[in-house]
């Protein structure tokens, strides 16, 4: 029984949200490593993309809830999504019109490309914050559990809650799907094998007929998909603020690296290695002590680090991890 | 001078260098052919310190160089080019060879602030030597173009002008041939022997083309499957029926009057 | 009218032209080699030919047809393939993928070409599932080749084809692209194995500083005592 | 004529989502008093924003500066975060003379500041709240609690003067964790606060920040039911974001007794904007306070009327409330004595930090109801 | 892989004077010109300069590892941080009895910790087969248990101390310019660590690596109230030799009598002058370190270092230590960055760590960086100072531009909405700058040659 509750307590605090938050990591990270793997630069606007197509996603949610319409037990932003999404891609490409193409055709190194993608962020958050402001902005509606704290415990009798949001599933759900997609696409069909041409030898591609702006477009297409499902099952899960999106950059671009650039599957592994040590390493263990030692009551939390240091220690895991693997988990790229 | 013995490198499974064993003698010219994927350049790089040998070990006139780093064997007299270019794109073709000497008291920041004069001295010096490099190598008219422009096969002449702005015991020339002009290859064979008699530099040269192999090196040493295959006069390996299966091939009569006649 | 004629042709990259009227014809199903010494514009000359750089002067035609002004891809549809000199190959990615890429412009099943390629190199068979950039040089060199070969081209254009590939399948290589232009391809190449390659070169230039400076049939220029003795190495 | 007030307020940055409600707070106070028509013979006044970043003292400094400079004001609401603020007190507002007063810096460091009477600001200190909430928790028969703070001077000075409180007074604090503000996932500390147990949760943040996240994992993971709320936490986000889910658990804000806040909040209605947000009641406040100073120094030269601010915002004299400003103009045009009580019940004591007394608080079924006035 | 650089920018050598006779016209323009662009005051000016002169610094810092070495170091605001804990631990008065109470404590516990980490590598190195692995976790974590009974009791018994005002250890009451070389000193420190451990990496992961880095540091600073109150901030640091206290200055009879001379107002004269001296002072260290730096970059020295940033594999193979080097000159430049931010908080006067965050002192610095030119060091000068005055100004011209836009709107939720946004504009116009300063110049205001 007592181990049980251990388990469960354990479960409740560390997995599920662990797991969850990876996962939302995992998507972001997503994004990023695709836009440096074929277009070759760390691209800093991906986390107010993230907000902007979750902006637009919000957007038309409210007018779907004015309009009565729901998506059953599911919450009504998955239904707008898909309008998100197309908006943003159109934002996106629109950018890489006016902005990014210019440096593709004097072949402008990745550094600068990059800080090009600063100024781009800049815009993007002040656009972002135009549109649906600064505030704080919960739109998750239908269900939000599978099953709540006080469920379980009924349910079950036990002393430990577990309590598993709808939107956790889905977002795990998703980054399983999407991660697999992606990875078929770039390994088995033939535009995705030209995108990896394109990014391997841009010269070469050409020769072969591959048509790079057609490789650019596609690429900013799934990007744009892939930031703007991430940033709305965010913020599903936990709720808008467009500040926070940016700050989700850091952990994103740590799980995309630490997981080795370029490679999706990198992505996800890079994803939870972040969530993990931040939410596991910080974790007091008197609790699960006292179950697993009945009549044991430490002094001290059993705490190995204070949660003030979650984010450094995350960043103290990813930087062993690179000594050992030096291009990440899965031997990703670097330009 | 060099000496290998029992090397291996495998990448994952595959065993690029398997087990090869042989000898460069002091003041020779040694020819390394073989088919492509022989494992040549990956022996080179082992030699060089650019990787670290599965296992087996290399000696240098008796002292264990298994494992230095390239820049430590540098400093040993052991230089290296590279089959596939290794310019400094963004400096001059100068600068390329200007950087090369070692101990220049330049490459010292406390020098950089507080020793100028002794400083201006040894760039004259250096800059002297780097142009008679370039005019031998026919392309002065290139010193101030930045070295990432040049033609392929003047990035070969540039990795080989780099071997002659210092003392060197031994060198090792990884397909300096290749895309390069054979007029000028012939001119590059004079400098390699000049070199090689008047200095008494060592060297070790990878080639696809046995004219120049065959004017050149002797003895010559051919690799196959990451083994030494055979070892002998060019005259013998020519013969020598293995060698032709596996890398010279039938087609190549007039090849062997040419070396010859050379 | 010669089936690719590039006349005249005068550029470069900067502000300083490297080609200054240079001239390159091919036949029908002919093999046309260029020789001269280091930068004397011979890559160039082809980028030029394949439209990667920007001429001033000068129009490309194939086949009868101008297409000065057309892109790169552009020129692959109409069937042209090349092989530059320098990073030929998509070094992150598969052998296979490799040639694969070769053949994106093609709709028809490609197999029996792929088939193809792996018999005349048989060790791109053997490193089918290995990345192009873990390739020793000369094998690299080859799966150039064979990407080239993949798109069915009606001109054929190498540069430097055989730098760095052992002389068996050097040999290989020449006879293939013999049989190659029999099938009607026309074959345009650089090479540095000139003696070689004049042997089988329909016609032949040699290109000084961005000019012709000799051009005749392979066979006149390899007789040519002035020739073999600056360019083709005594 | 017309005088300027700067508003300097991190406008951008991490507490972006606070500053907006704020500076309606401040203008509203300006509004006000300009419609009064009663303000230094007829002089109207309008509010100058500058955007202080809230972490960038460089940047703030400029901002104050170009504020003074450039704009001419005469007084400066702001800064909101103490680092900011003291750095463009310190090289700036102190060096040219002139007041400030700040509706959420909180930092105790600011009260030994050596100001020479130029700064005051009109958010409480936290030893009295302190002393407030645990007598609350006390009452509500906890004994233990889990404390988690924002993690900055404000959550952190309040964190250490409430376990200190709390523990004299026999209690218990499981842990005293902090949290940071605008962190994408806090389940980090929603475990460790789990862990460590306790009757209650007493979250010290922003109740649009941190605050709110670390309320949703403890609320969706069952890690508590009750939780205690400081003044940072008690606005119509609370309702709207968590509503019902929160019955039944309690906290308390700086609020005079009588209605002087209810008043505020209609104002605020009135005006278009969310009055309960954090902080925006202290920033009307300390608007009022600089016009009503000058109007009692009759100047509106900041080394003259500085002196006057202490006079105004306590007693003795007539309490003033929001939407008053008017009637206090004229009292002291008529040379009275004002009490001015405003939103946040403003009583300034020692080197210009307020007092004022807390009103208790607790949701029942989604709402924020008043339980009395301590 | 190739990344061909786009053609230089034209107008040779007399680019620069013009690029920075611009800059000069811009701020003499904000100091005299009062419009709706500028505010016309020296004081706004004269400010603003003063803190770009910091930021041409950090930018030198980071150009000499990136333009030089191609060291991607987004730790920067970590060692600025570093920097910054110098002048409280030099100018800052002793706390009473801190140091007796638990400064002991602590200084024993570092040992323990370092005396572990010890026999953990040695013990790594020495031990080979599975049971390597446990024996040094072991080690680790009774180091770890031993370090934190030690550590934690110190830290107690400081931070009780009179917690509101001080608690903790306080400083050593010295002249605050003696903490700029301590600033160099710490940064120096922290480079050489991270260089040991992390330089190894390339380009991107390096920049991750780097990035950690700073977080941690700077997360240690927030939260380690014994060093310098964390959050709580640290006030009150005195100024540097020279420079006075402005309201020192105009109690001076004296002072006030000499500046009525030139027909100032005290309040104006002492402001100006106390920007003056920082200025003046910013402005030697800055000019002592270009110096360095210039004649560093066109020595052997610096033909050395662009061949190891173009090819390190031709590099060493010519003899060159490419590790060493790097780990040189990644020294030099945090060194750089520390006195940079040693400098920053003798000017504020105060250490707030909270306001530490990376976008604005690790990737504005890098735009400073990128945009002016990276690899030549003028260039990075002038971006510092370019983009801190933009930045400033954007703060400025962001609101005046929403106000224009939503003059035309009737009065209503919508104005009020875009007025609220207004602030946002700041960064809108910050990146629009960004943008098309890269757009006409893609390598930068001043490129490497
Ligand atoms: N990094 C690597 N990873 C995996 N395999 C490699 C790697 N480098 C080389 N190889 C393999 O090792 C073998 C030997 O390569 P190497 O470059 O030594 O051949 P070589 O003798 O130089 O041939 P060539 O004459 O064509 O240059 C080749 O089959 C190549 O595929
Ligand atoms: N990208 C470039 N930018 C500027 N100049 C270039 C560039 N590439 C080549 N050049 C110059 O153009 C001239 C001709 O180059 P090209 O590559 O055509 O010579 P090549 O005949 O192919 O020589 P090789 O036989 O060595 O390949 C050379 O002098 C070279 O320096
Ligand atoms: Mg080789
Ligand atoms: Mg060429």
């Amino acid at each position: 029984m007592d181990l049980l509750n251990a388990f469960i307590a354990v479960l409740n605090y560390v997995i599920v949200p662990a797991t969850a938050y990876g996962a939302q990591l995992a998507l972001g990270a997503l994004g990023v490593t695709l836009i440096y793997g074929i277009l070759r630069f760390s691209n800093f606007a991906h986390g107010d993309t993230m907000a902007f197509g979750t902006a637009l996603t919000i957007l038309v949610t409210w007018a779907f809830q004015a309009l009565g319409i729901s998506f059953g037990p599911l919450p009504t932003a998955l239904l707008a999504l898909p309008f998100g999404i197309l908006g943003t891609a159109l934002f996106v490409l629109g950018t890489d019109r006016v902005v990014y193409r210019y440096y593709r055709t004097i072949r402008a190194a990745p550094i600068y490309i990059t800080m090009v993608s600063v100024g781009v962020m800049f815009v993007m958050t002040g656009l972002t914050r135009f549109i649906i402001g600064v505030g704080e902005i919960k739109f998750d509606d239908g269900a939000r559990f599978l099953i709540t704290a006080r469920e379980f415990k009924t349910l079950t009798g036990l002393a430990e809650p577990l309590a598993i949001r709808s939107t956790q599933a889905i977002t795990l759900v998703a980054a399983g799907l999407v991660v697999w997609a992606l990875f078929w696409f770039l390994a088995k069909t033939r535009t995705g094998k030209s995108m990896r041409a394109y990014a391997d030898n841009e010269d070469l591609a050409l020769l072969s007929g591959i048509d790079p702006n057609r490789v650019v477009m596609v690429t900013w297409i799934i990007a744009a998909a892939l930031a703007t499902i991430a940033g709305t099952l965010y913020g599903l899960d936990k709720s808008f603020k467009a500040f926070n999106y940016f700050q989700m950059l850091l952990p994103i671009f740590a799980a995309a690296i630490v997981g080795g650039l370029g490679n999706p599957l990198g992505a996800i592994a890079g994803g939870f290695v972040i969530a993990y040590s931040e939410v596991a390493v910080t974790y007091a263990w008197k609790k699960v002590a006292m179950y697993l030692i009945p009549g044991w009551e430490p002094e001290s939390l059993l705490q190995l680090l204070s949660t003030e240091y979650k984010f450094a220690v995350s960043f103290a895991i990813l930087i062993i991890v690179l000594l050992f693997k030096p291009t990440g988990l899965f031997k990703g790229k670097s330009v | 001078m060099i000496r290998v013995e029992n090397l291996h490198k495998h990448f994952g499974g595959f065993h690029a260098v398997d087990g090869a064993s042989l000898e460069i003698a002091t003041g020779s010219i040694t020819g390394l052919i073989g088919p492509n994927g022989a494992g040549k350049s990956t022996l080179f790089n082992v030699i060089a310190g650019v990787h670290k040998p599965t296992s087996g070990r290399v000696t240098m006139d008796g002292e264990d160089i298994t494992g230095l780093a390239p820049h430590e064997l540098f400093h040993k007299g052991l230089l290296r080019t590279f089959q596939i270019a290794h310019e400094f794109p963004t400096m001059t073709v100068r600068e390329n060879l200007m950087m090369v000497p070692g101990g220049q008291s330049g490459e010292h920041l406390w020098n950089a602030w507080f020793g100028r004069g002794r400083i201006a001295e040894e760039e004259a010096e250096l800059l002297k030597k780097a142009d008679e490099v370039l005019d031998f190598l026919t392309i002065s008219h290139l010193k101030t173009e930045r070295a990432g422009n040049l033609s392929g096969g003047q990035k070969k002449l540039l990795e080989l002008g780099r071997t002659m702005m210092v003392e060197a015991k031994i060198v090792f020339l990884d397909e300096v041939g290749a895309g390069v002009n054979r007029t000028l290859l012939n001119t590059i064979g004079d400098a390699i022997v000049r070199l090689n008699k008047e200095r008494g530099y060592t060297f070790c040269v990878i080639e696809h083309d046995m004219d120049f192999i065959g004017r050149l090196c002797d003895p010559v040493i051919v690799m196959a499957e990451g083994k030494v295959l055979a070892k002998g006069s060019p005259e013998t390996i020519m013969q020598n029926e293995a060698v032709i299966e596996a890398y010279l091939g039938r087609g190549l009569k007039n090849k062997i009057k040419a070396g010859a006649s050379a | 009218m010669s089936f690719l004629d590039a006349s005249e042709m005068t550029g470069g990259y900067g502000a300083a032209d490297i080609l200054h009227g240079c001239t390159l014809k091919v036949e029908k199903g002919q093999i046309a080699v260029i020789v001269g010494p280091n930068g004397a514009g011979k890559s160039t000359a082809m980028k030029a030919v394949f439209g990667m750089l920007k001429l001033r002067a000068g129009r490309v035609t194939l086949d009868g047809k101008d297409i000065t002004a057309l892109s790169p891809q552009e020129r692959v549809k109409k069937g042209m393939g090349f092989v530059p000199q320098v990073n030929n190959v998509f070094p992150t990615m598969t052998v296979e993928e490799n040639l694969e890429m070769g053949a994106f412009i093609r709709e028809d099943d490609f197999s029996e070409t792929m088939e193809q390629v792996y018999e005349l190199f048989p060790i791109l068979r053997e490193k089918r599932h290995q990345n192009a950039g873990e390739l020793s040089g000369g094998q690299r060199q080859q799966v150039a080749v064979g990407r080239a070969l993949m798109t069915k081209p009606k001109l054929l254009m190498l540069d430097e084809p055989t730098a760095g590939v052992s002389p068996i399948v050097m040999d290989e290589l020449f006879d293939r692209i013999i049989e190659v232009a029999r099938t009607g391809i026309s074959i345009l190449m650089v090479e540095q194995n000139a003696r070689q390659a004049l042997e089988i070169a329909d016609q032949g230039y040699v290109l000084v500083q961005g000019a012709n400076k000799y051009t005749d049939t392979g066979a006149a220029l390899m007789a040519d005592p002035e020739v073999r003795r600056t360019f083709l190495g005594g | 004529d017309d005088v300027k007030l700067g508003i300097s307020l991190g406008f951008t940055g991490p507490l972006e989502s606070m500053s907006p409600a704020m500076a309606d707070g401040a203008e509203l106070a300006m509004k006000e008093v300009s419609d009064s028509g009663k303000f230094m013979g007829g002089a109207t006044v309008t509010g100058v924003r500058g955007d202080s970043t809230c972490i960038d003292s460089a940047a703030a400094s400029a901002t104050v500066e170009k504020l003074i400079t450039a704009d001419g004001v005469k007084g400066i609401v702001g800064g909101m975060c103490s680092g900011e603020t003291t750095a463009s007190l310190q090289n700036v507002a102190m060096p040219k003379g002139m007041v400030m007063i700040s509706p959420s810096a909180t930092s105790p460091a600011l009260s030994t500041l050596d100001d020479n009477g130029l700064f005051f600001r009109t958010s409480p200190s936290d030893a009295r709240q302190s002393d407030v909430m645990t007598d609350i928790i006390m009452e509500h028969g906890i004994k233990s609690v889990a404390l988690t703070y924002t993690n900055n001077d404000y959550g952190k000075g309040l964190a250490d003067s409430f376990a200190a409180a709390f523990e004299a007074k026999g209690g218990k604090i499981t842990i005293n964790a902090a949290h940071d503000d605008g962190k994408p996932d806090y389940s980090a500390e929603v475990a460790a606060l789990a862990a460590a147990g306790g009757d209650a949760l007493v979250i010290a943040g922003y109740v649009d920040q941190g605050g709110s996240g670390i309320l949703r994992g403890a609320l969706d993971t069952g890690a508590f039911e009750t939780f205690v709320f400081p003044d940072g936490m008690v606005g119509s986000a609370l309702e709207t974001n968590f509503g019902a889910e929160v019955n039944g658990s309690f906290g308390q804000m700086p609020s005079s007794e009588g209605e002087g806040k209810e008043k505020f909040l209609e104002l605020a209605k009135a005006a278009g904007f969310d009055g309960s947000g954090v902080y925006s009641a202290e920033a009307y406040d300390a608007a009022a306070l600089i016009m009503l100073a000058m109007a009692a120094a009759n100047s509106t030269d900041p080394s003259v009327y500085k002196e006057k601010v202490m006079d105004v915002a306590n007693a003795p004299g007539e309490k003033i409330l929001p939407g008053e400003l008017g009637k206090a103009l004229e009292l002291i045009a008529e040379g009275k004595d004002v009490d001015y009580q405003g939103a946040s019940s403003v009583e300034l004591i020692g080197a210009g930090e307020s007092a004022g007394t807390f009103r208790e608080i607790e949701v029942k079924d989604g709402k924020i109801e008043t339980v009395r006035y301590r | 892989m190739s990344t061909h650089q786009p053609k230089a920018a034209k107008g040779g050598k007399w680019r620069a004077p013009a690029m920075f006779g611009a800059l000069a016209v811009l701020f003499i323009l904000e100091g005299t010109v009062s419009n709706t662009m500028f505010s016309g005051h020296w004081d706004n000016a004269l400010g603003i300069l003063r803190v770009g002169l910091i930021s041409a610094i950090l930018a030198l810092g980071v150009n000499i590892q990136w333009g030089y070495a191609g060291l991607f170091n987004t730790g920067v605001v970590g060692f600025l941080a570093l920097g910054g804990l110098a002048p409280v631990l030099v100018a800052m008065p002793p706390t009473e009895g801190a140091f007796a109470a638990g400064g002991w404590g602590i200084l024993f516990a570092f040992a323990v910790a370092i005396v572990t980490l010890i026999i953990a590598v040695t013990l790594y190195n020495r031990i080979r087969g599975k049971l390597r692995g446990w024996v040094v976790a072991a080690v680790l974590v009774l180091g770890f248990v031993a370090y934190r009974t030690l550590f934690d009791p110190a830290v107690e018994a400081i931070q009780a101390i009179n917690p509101a005002a001080t608690g903790y250890l306080g400083g050593l009451g010295l002249p605050t310019l003696l903490s700029w070389p301590l600033g160099m000193a710490l940064a120096a420190g922290a480079g050489w660590i991270v260089g040991k451990t992390a330089l190894g990496l390339r380009s991107d992961y390096l920049a991750i690596a780097t990035l950690g880095i700073g977080e941690i540091i700077v997360a240690i600073l927030r939260n380690e109230e014994w060093l310098a109150r964390g959050v709580l901030n640290v006030n009150g640091i005195p100024r540097p030799w020279p420079v006075p206290y402005e309201t020192d200055l105009q109690q001076d009879p004296g002072f006030v009598a000499r500046v009525a001379d030139f027909g100032f107002d005290p309040m104006v004269g002492s402001t100006l002058l106390v920007k003056l001296l920082y200025i003046g002072l910013f402005v030697g260290v800055l000019a002592v370190l270009m110096w360095a730096a210039q004649l560093a970059l066109n020595s052997p020295w610096g033909r050395m270092m662009r061949a190891i940033r173009d090819n390190e594999v031709a590099a060493s193979a010519m003899g060159k230590n490419v590790t060493g080097r790097h780990l040189q000159i990644f020294i030099l430049g945090c060194t750089v960055l520390g006195l940079a931010g040693a400098m920053m908080i003798s000017l504020d006067g105060q250490m707030t760590p909270s306001s530490y965050n990376p976008l604005r002192y690790t990737f504005l610095i890098w735009v400073m960086v990128i945009v002016g030119g990276s690899g030549n060091n003028w260039g990075a000068v002038l971006g510092g100072l370019l983009i801190w005055f933009v930045w400033i100004k954007a703060g400025e011209w962001g609101p005046l531009l929403m106000g224009i836009v939503a003059t035309g709107l009737s009065e209503g939720s919508v104005k009020d909405h875009l007025l609220d946004a207004a602030p946002q504009m700041r960064l809108v116009i910050m990146g629009a700058i960004l943008l098309l300063v890269l757009r006409f110049s893609p390598r930068g205001l001043l490129p490497e040659k």
